[in-house]
């Protein structure tokens, strides 16, 4: 077992993908040499060589689009873009060809390719550097959008994300890229996409988070629990497909529903989660759902940054007004 | 040879057959055995009459918005009979002449303008990519198709098709100094048809040559006559050659012109005189090839005939084939999206199905 | 009185401001010589001269960000993106740039420029020809998001759009640019952004439609009430900023509610409307709501495309499960 | 006069002033007073200072990510001095010479890099758009601020600041080619100091210049000396005239050095050598144009002490004053989103604002 945390569990899932399977390649600006900014591409150059590990020019649109050539002329692209504020040049490309070339060739061409990004706040950055963008990919169909909210979900996910035959969009909540530490398995092992996993049992509510959110929630419950309230928490991983079972499961048993994110509030994931409950569940609400995300502003710099993205604080007290309706 | 010694900017251009057939530079005229030369000529023709009888069917109300080529048959037949079959393409939206060439079948193509997504499910050994909309993003593909071939060892070529239009695009941009960076085995040709729509070639860019864009990339560009078909061969011959070796990629700009209509939807009356399509209807590539061919003996009127009435009999039960095609099955609309349906595609796609059983459709 | 049809009364609409005041310009892919594939900017290149009304070069980014440096250097930049499809080169400068800089720069800076974009199927079109992408301008803080379904509303909406401080996306519903002819005013006027419209008052149900599905919406609901239900259908013209008043008043009256949209369904416009409606209405429920849009699938080639967006009697289907809940 | 006669494919580069601070093209040198120098090396100077400090306060926890512009002062100061007040700039992140020069407030400087939008609301005077983080991204404004500088009849220009890296991305390459077409009153001017964070000059571009890249436009391309001061002004000012006479946009390519850090959280030794470094550090813009003025006589070390000692006080004063700024106020994370609240935004707002009372916060 090794010890790693979020980030270096990415560096890992790469490394072992790299040293599995020849096709596998690795680039994006910044990721030889330096082994990417946040080191997440640290050490692959030396070990697998320049042409299997390169900077790529500054541009996000060649990045996706030159995989995207990649991906159908049999290699395994695995790209970062540096922040998931700077995918707008490449999303062209993600959503007109990469989300397409299948249906497109009915089969002939694929694109098994994943697109890497750090997303999400909290950590004071310039801007651009903070948005949650998960809805814009995930209302788009053909891709797959996964979310790692620990060091072994992340080996796991992207291990999956990488032998996953389509192209998934794998965002890394790098607030928590060195949040803690976990055990990590040395070898290949995989999560699978478009499951759910409930982290944490409960009678009277049901939460759904991901990413950076799932740390913050769990510190929520744990206040609303000392004072006798039972809550179950449910780690999304895929944003797109929904795993609408564990979701409709767990709403069906608990008949409460809340969801925190943080992307913005209006058209966000919120939304689409609780349109699922009313779709799946609706005889079983016992309260009208609830979504706890961040506001329809644009991302504060960072001396405003606190009043955008949901804390603790204010994730329990949006719960409470769920459990207490 | 073309390549080393071509200076973009002095705003030349490689031609090696005049529009009367006649060949100008012998020096560089490509071996071609006549039947190469024949072929070349039958490609173009097929094209013409694909074209021909497709704005027919169009006008008849019997196909959906279509995008002739005529007019750019040697840019197109020219370039890609200087390439492999197992090289790649990456094409815009408006090359007949290469999806023939590189064998693709009729009905392929039919039904692709028909509106059904099965016409993109080309043979494997075809190798283009399917056709791009949205404008110059295919020549991103096409770095990311090269890169792929030469990490595995292979030694294909990726070319790109463009227009003059799609030289404005950011996407065009990336891809060359990103191949060229890379120095990969791509071939870039712009298909200067002189228009983008209605958009002249002028306003489009300020640039002498669009062949002179590649030393914004320090790669070699090079300016050849887009209708002469000769000239599209053996320059693109040379780059692919290039490419090939190692030596990275070729900016091609092929100066021709849109005889046609940018699609049936559009009125090209609106933007530009008949008397210059009339003037450039004088420098037909097909004719062109046509007067060499006569002219040397390796073609005569009754083969133009015998060939035009047996493509045309093809062309016209190919299409009448694709008519009887129907709409694409409710389930087709479904299972491409994900190499496996998710939950929530299978369950759209069960309530469709139930919703057209109850409803009889 | 002018009689016209949608695309006429957008250029009627723009002839109007083009007369009206001196600093609006407008340009695009071919809408100079030509006066646009759709003709909507006809002879406002001859009647306003070439520095007014022109042809761009064919760059999406560079439409929308020389529109931002325009707008921000006094001008009114009206562009048009050929198809909405083509709206993805110039993303990065929507939201990154068009949407923020006010922002940004707290005030200093503004960009009051409209985007018009032709969007939605059911015209037969090649590919990327058919989408209805309003999600990704409305989850993106600092735009608007107008969709007129009438000629009349096409005029006001897009001179009140253009008179706007900020930026604006107007899509039009190109599947109703000829569809038919309206009475429209020969002079300037507006009708407010951020206003929904009931068209019919009903009792039992609330739809919620805007442009092209409104048409089919209004059939829809023929056919329902002749079977003796009453249903209201609410115009929603602005997509956001939504109209949740008018909205939530209705849905406390009828009890049950619909949405009917282009889009593809999941985390589509209509989950946003149901949490809208679950957040302020939802004791009032009586039925699960429901939304009614397009697969989550590609936009399906012509031979395909029936199966993609919802028609008459799909609506009418839908819609009756919610009535006879 | 370098404009006409420059060949960007010849691989030179303008240099007036070498960089032991002889004038070694008194043909091309600039009409400069004494007073002028002497505050373009201020300029420079205090530039440095900023740098300096704000880095100190950095590695003290007191400041957040910083980029500085160590090295590159000659190539934003010197081609600041040469456009006028009402002149736009649309800069990329690493231009604090030209805000400098421009009038900027260094308290909006540091407010900006502090974390708060307050510092991009600049006095109006300056003229300079926000710092653009999407590289390349503001290439486009600039185009655009052009555009309706020559429509309203005034005789601005508009001068947009990239990186070596930004030339990359396809924005652009679209800004250049419609400046070309309009014959925009622009000038573009590209900060080539080797590196785009870790990526070399030569992994992101073949050309052998990137002022060569005007060929793609059919538009002047130089490559200057971005650390002479005097070869900065007078090109800068050059194209600007030019530019202002409606001749059209230029691109500038300065030669320079990024002696620093790409940004406060950037380790370079990961991928550079500190030699290279060093070597630059002999070719410092400022210290150069020091040299200059002690051998004319108009500065010595004492004013350069008393200068120094005088700037010193007042940056770190302004920027204990801007520590003492505090957190940017709930409400004015709404109130620009559009000039008038939503109903929506009011009403989160508004939830917020109970919250926070609430909670005592
Ligand atoms: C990104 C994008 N923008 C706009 C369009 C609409 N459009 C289709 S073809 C075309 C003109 C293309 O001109 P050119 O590149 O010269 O190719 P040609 O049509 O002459 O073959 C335009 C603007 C598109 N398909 N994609
Ligand atoms: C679109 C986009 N992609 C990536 C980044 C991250 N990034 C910030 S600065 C930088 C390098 C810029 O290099 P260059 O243009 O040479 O400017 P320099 O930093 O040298 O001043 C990168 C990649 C960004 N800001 N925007
Ligand atoms: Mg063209
Ligand atoms: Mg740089």
């Amino acid at each position: 077992m090794l010890v790693l945390n979020l980030v270096e569990a990415v560096t890992n899932a790469l490394d072992t993908a790299m040293a599995n399977d020849k096709n596998v390649v690795v680039y994006g600006e910044d990721v030889g040499v330096e082994g990417g900014v946040f080191r997440a591409t640290k050490g692959l150059q030396e070990k697998y060589g320049a042409e299997r590990c390169f900077d790529s020019i500054l541009a996000e649109s060649n990045i996706v689009g030159a995989g995207i050539g990649m991906a159908i002329n049999g290699l395994k692209p695995v790209v970062e873009i540096q922040f998931s504020g700077f995918m707008f040049p490449a999303f062209n490309q993600i959503v007109t060809h990469a989300a397409r070339m299948r249906n497109r060739t009915r089969g002939l061409y694929t694109v098994p390719m994943v697109i890497r990004m750090p997303y999400g706040g909290g950590v004071r950055a310039l801007e651009h550097h903070s948005e949650s963008l998960e809805v814009l990919f995930a209302h788009t169909a053909g891709l797959k959008i996964v979310v790692p909210s620990t060091p072994y979900d992340a080996k796991g996910l992207l291990l999956a994300a990488i032998a996953d035959p389509d192209p998934v969009i794998f965002m890394e909540p790098k607030r928590i890229y060195r949040a803690f530490k976990q055990e990590v398995p040395e070898e290949y092992y995989t999560i699978p996409i478009g499951k759910a996993k409930v982290l944490k049992e409960g009678k009277n509510l049901t939460v759904v988070a991901w990413g950076a959110m799932v740390r913050e929630t769990q510190k929520a419950i744990e206040i609303l629990e000392k004072e006798g309230h039972s809550i179950e928490l449910i780690d999304l991983r895929t944003i797109s497909p929904i795993d609408k079972e564990t979701i409709l499961a767990s709403v069906q048993k608990t008949g409460r529903f809340a969801v925190v994110h943080e992307a913005a509030t209006t058209f966000g994931p919120g939304a689409e989660l609780i349109t699922t409950v009313n779709e799946g569940a609706f005889l079983y609400l016992e309260a009208p759902p609830k979504r706890v995300g961040s506001n329809d502003t644009i991302v504060p710099l960072p001396k405003g940054e606190h009043h955008y993205v949901p804390d603790t604080d204010y994730i329990v007290s949006e719960l409470r007004t769920v459990l207490e309706f | 040879m073309f390549l080393e010694n071509f200076d973009p900017l002095k705003d030349e251009m490689i031609q090696i057959m005049d529009k009367d057939g006649v060949v100008v530079r012998p020096d560089l005229m490509p071996d071609l055995t006549d039947e190469e030369i024949v072929e070349l000529y039958k490609t173009m023709r097929f094209s013409r009459i694909i074209d021909e009888k497709t704005l027919q069917y169009q006008r008849q109300g019997r196909m959906l918005t279509y995008a002739p080529n005529l007019g750019q048959e040697a840019t197109q037949v020219g370039s890609a009979f200087a390439i492999r079959q197992t090289d790649w393409v990456a094409p815009s939206f408006r090359e007949l002449g290469v999806w023939l060439r590189k064998g693709a079948p009729l009905k392929n193509i039919f039904l692709y303008w028909f509106g059904n997504e099965l016409g993109m499910k080309m043979p494997e050994e075809v190798r283009i990519l399917p056709v791009t909309i949205p404008i110059a993003s295919q020549m991103q593909h096409a770095s990311g198709l090269a890169y792929a071939a030469r990490y595995r060892g292979l030694d294909d070529i990726a070319v790109a098709y463009v227009g003059d239009g799609g030289t404005s695009q950011g996407d065009f941009h990336e891809a060359l100094n990103f191949a060229a960076v890379q120095s990969l085995p791509n071939v870039f040709i712009v298909q200067n048809n002189q228009f983008a729509i209605s958009t002249r070639r002028k306003i489009q860019t300020k640039s002498g040559t669009i062949a002179q864009k590649a030393l914004a990339y320090g790669i070699p560009g090079v300016q050849v006559d887009g209708n002469d078909i000769f000239a599209m061969y053996a320059v693109t011959k040379e780059a692919a050659d290039r490419a090939r070796r190692g030596d990275g990629p070729t900016l091609i700009e092929a100066y021709t012109y849109r005889m046609g209509a940018h699609t049936t939807s559009d009125d090209p009356t609106v933007y530009r005189d008949n008397s210059e399509v009339d003037e450039w209807r004088d420098k037909d590539p097909i004719d062109r090839l046509r007067k060499y061919m006569m002219a040397k003996g390796i073609w005569d009127e009754e083969k133009e005939e015998a060939y035009s009435e047996e493509r045309g009999r093809f062309v016209k039960e190919t299409f009448e084939d694709v008519e009887k095609s129907g709409d694409t099955p409710l389930e087709d609309t479904f299972d491409y999206v994900f190499a496996q349906k998710t939950p929530i595609l299978e369950a759209q796609y069960q309530a469709k199905k139930a919703f057209y059983a109850k409803e009889g459709k």
